[in-house]
């Protein structure tokens, strides 16, 4: 029984697997955290910030706009607005630290420009928040670095609206010099 | 009968939803809306086949179904499989345990550090103090809160024909790449097929004393309890697609899976489902934890169990209080819930053949099982289950690399 | 009719029960002995603890598990892998019952009733360890 | 001849009809690993059809050693008086 359960394969290649296995795991990790070196995969990742920071803009706005109509307490508004403002300031930060690679200067300093304007305005909202001056945080979307207008929030679920055009401005910068960004940025359509 | 149904029921709804569905499932909501809930689908009824199967073995034998497992695998695939599932059990604790934390973070806005150590004594109290039956009773109903999720769907008035359309496609959004859904649909499967269900759905057959004679009132449980989990979990999917999809909104934080109900159903909403994400991640803290403990004890053949008091079991007690602390502490160390998550569920998925192939093997064993044996019915589904798992399991990994845990 | 059963579905592996059905352990190995006589052998022992386990199963996992489990013990027998005399063994079959109580087993469960004695027992509710 | 899967044991009574303890009986040689592990050399279970497809090549090779055919019993290499051939098969042996 023990001869047979111990396998005959496992001795010899057991340091073979062991160096295999071994390389994977640190080439898997190297894959995941790898800065992007090539113009179309930082453009892929200028995309994706700017996904996210929208996104995060986003969350704020439906956070603000739930206190202004009384459907959820100010704590659970002002920890989501905490925890939106910091998720920005990691997405910006992390492009941030990225060399861009030859050419790539004129996107760094949009989406680096866009990452400082969004978490300085989630940080103002946050202060307000936590102040409790709630009608002020309703009157940022009028200087709000990502274009919320025209969208309305529920009850509409047509996939084309007006204003979908002012959500993607960025977009549209971007796409005048590398296609591939703007690809990116209609993932979320 | 109706309140052994009723518990069954509830234990069969609170060990589908748990921090898992809560996360992947609105993740999975806004990135893809709910071209993903055929998986949904395809992981209850999986579910359902082996928590009858494995409640059935433990109607027989009075035995939860992993007891019979060492001997189907051998010691030492049962050992890889034990040592796998308590490293993702430790991160699946730590989650859970955040889970809780955040909850009430939202609730009282005090910072989720420091409830988190406080969620982790409230749970050892209750692991020490309160029988089995009474905290699955208490946490079941409690997690009924969770139904608000579904109520907050009509609420959002929602286009019923585009969400039909959706829910009828199985390609990526656009935008989206076949990788990152085949990645979410694992997500979903490790998240919704968790071997603790069945664990638990059977100790609970035990613990409830039910004999050959309830095979009846099991089944109902069985074919109530988890399509009604699984309803939540598209709820879930959809209240995120409603919101979330259009304005490009991605799912990082458990304070955007409730904000849909707050915004369809205001602050009473809110409240509600804030007691559902309590009661759902308590409870699930509670069987994640036991069931690691049932799987070392019945792999060494420890005494075990809560009916047990504790110093009549002390390893198994040991055992899941180290795992608790070492979960806090992990949880300690503001690594992100849900990226924790994420990783915790492609893991589970990977061990999934070896939760189903034993049970499936012991379901059969005709001089154990007898006249209860499997029927065609729970071969057919388990085996296309069990080849379904097997794929994940090989498919996990590469998947979560190359898409980068879903960032890509 | 056959008179004889499987070693690996009814007594390797399975769960050990004292006669009072409290769980002792599982069936971690088998102890043979070929009798003078020319005779078939004979199941001497069956062997519990995760020591036995860590010797049956060989291998870097195993030993270790072996040394682990060696070095908790304490005692004369230390070293040796627990073992339950086969005389001791009353039905088997997805259950290996004994005939004995687990309190007449003084090697076996030993972490058990060190962790009762040392730590569980002195803390509010948490029964009584030796009834 | 083939690898040993399993030992078949039985209680032998004494003279007095009490048990005595228990016997090793015979051996469960020969077939495939997976065919003894999931129970179908032994005819414990007969399905699911698809692990059963997958082990009956196995299943049907495995062949009963009766105890007193065994000549030497060593730690490593078991000698059997008789070649393998007329050995019965396990599935014939044990019962339905």
């Amino acid at each position: 029984m023990t001869a047979a359960d111990r396998g005959a394969v496992a001795g010899r290649w057991r340091p073979v697997i062991a160096v295999a296995v071994t390389a994977v795991v640190m080439a898997s990790l190297w894959f995941g955290h790898a800065p992007p070196r090539s113009a179309a995969a930082y453009a892929r990742q200028a995309a994706q910030t700017v996904g996210y920071l929208r996104s995060q803009t986003q969350t704020a706005r439906l956070w603000v706009d739930a206190v202004a109509t009384a459907a959820t307490t100010h704590q659970a508004a002002s920890i989501a607005l905490e925890e939106v403002e910091a998720d920005a300031t990691a997405t910006a930060g992390r492009f941030a630290g990225w060399d861009p690679p030859p050419g790539a200067d004129p996107v760094r300093d949009t989406v680096t420009g866009l990452g400082e304007e969004v978490t300085r305005t989630l940080g103002a909202l946050r202060i307000a928040a936590h102040r409790d001056q709630w009608a002020a945080c309703r009157d940022w979307r009028s200087h709000c670095p990502i274009s919320l207008s025209g969208w309305a929030p529920l009850r509409t679920a047509s996939p084309r609206r007006p204003g979908h055009e002012a959500q993607t401005r960025h977009a549209v910068r971007l796409h005048a010099r590398h296609p591939l960004g703007h690809r990116r940025l209609h993932r979320h359509r | 009968m109706l309140f052994g149904f009723t518990l069954g029921t509830l234990s069969a709804i609170g060990g589908f939803i748990d921090i898992g569905d809560l996360v992947a499932d609105a993740l999975v909501g806004a990135r893809f809306g709910l071209r993903l809930a055929w998986v949904t689908v395809l992981a209850v009824i999986g579910i359902m086949c082996y928590a009858e199967m494995s409640a059935r073995i433990a109607l027989k034998t009075r035995r939860p179904a992993f007891d019979l497992a060492r001997s189907r695998l051998g010691p030492r695939y049962a050992l890889g499989g034990l040592i796998g599932s308590f490293l993702v059990t430790a991160l699946l604790v730590m989650a859970e345990l955040s889970g809780i934390a955040l909850a009430l973070q939202l609730a009282s806005g005090v910072h989720y550090l420091l409830w988190v150590p406080i969620a982790a004594v409230l749970v050892f109290i209750v692991i020490w103090t309160l029988p089995f039956e009474a905290t699955e009773r208490i946490y079941g109903l409690l997690g009924l809160a969770m139904l608000v999720f579904v109520v907050a769907v009509w609420h959002l008035n929602p286009d019923w024909s585009r969400m039909w359309a959706s829910a009828t496609t199985v390609a990526p959004t656009s935008g989206e790449s076949w990788p990152a859904y085949l990645f979410f649909a694992i997500t979903l499967i490790g998240a919704q097929m968790t071997p603790y269900e069945m664990f638990f759905f059977s100790s609970g057959a035990i613990e409830s004393r039910w004999r050959p004679k309830d095979l009846t009132e099991m089944r109902v449980n069985v074919i109530v309890g988890f399509p009604l989990g699984g309803l939540l979990a598209i709820a879930i999917q959809a209240v995120a697609f409603l919101v979330f999809f259009d304005a490009g909104i991605q799912v990082e934080h458990i304070s955007q899976t409730v904000l849909p109900v707050a915004l369809a159903l205001g602050k009473v909403g809110l409240a509600i489902a804030l007691v559902g994400v309590f009661a759902a991640t308590f409870g699930a803290t509670l069987e994640t934890l036991f069931s690691t403990g049932y799987d070392l004890a019945q792999y060494f053949g420890w005494a075990y169990g809560e009916v047990q008091p504790p110093a009549r079991a002390t390893r198994f007690t040991t055992t899941i209080t180290a795992l608790l602390l070492l979960s806090t502490a992990l949880a300690l160390t503001t690594l992100n819930p849900i990226t924790v998550t994420i990783y915790a569920v492609v893991f589970s998925s990977v061990l999934l053949p070896f939760a189903f192939l034993p049970v499936l093997l012991v379901g059969n064993d005709k001089r154990v099982m007898g006249e209860l044996a499997n029927g065609r019915l729970s071969n057919t589904v388990g085996t296309i289950t069990l080849l379904l798992s097997i794929v994940v399991s090989a498919a996990a990994i590469p998947l979560l690399i190359l898409t980068k845990a879903g960032a890509s | 009719m056959t008179d004889h059963e499987s070693l690996r579905f009814t007594l390797l592996d399975q769960q050990l029960v004292d006669a009072d059905d409290r769980p002792v352990g599982r069936v971690d190995d088998v102890l043979l002995e070929l009798p003078d006589d020319g005779g078939p052998p004979k199941v001497v022992a069956v062997l519990t603890g995760a020591q036995a386990l860590g010797e049956r199963m060989g291998g870097l996992t195993g030993d270790v598990m072996a040394s682990v489990a060696s070095r908790m013990r304490s005692g004369e027998h230390r070293g040796e892998p627990v073992a339950i005399p086969a005389s001791l063994i009353g039905d088997h079959a997805d259950l290996v019952k004994l005939t004995v109580a687990l309190d007449d087993l003084p090697q076996a469960a030993g972490l058990e009733r060190w962790l009762a004695h040392h730590l569980v027992e002195g803390l509010p509710g948490a029964g009584d360890a030796r009834d | 001849m083939g690898r040993v899967h399993d030992l078949r044991i039985t209680r032998r009574p004494d003279q007095d009809g009490r048990p005595r303890g228990l016997f090793v009986a015979g051996l469960a040689v020969g077939g495939g690993r997976l065919a003894h592990a999931w129970g179908f050399a032994e005819r414990r279970a007969t399905g699911p059809w698809l692990l059963r497809m997958m082990t009956a090549r196995a299943a049907r090779a495995a062949r009963y050693l009766p105890a007193d055919r065994i000549v030497g019993w060593g730690p490593e290499v078991i000698r059997v008086r008789s070649d393998g051939a007329d050995l019965p098969r396990l599935l014939d042996v044990v019962e339905p």
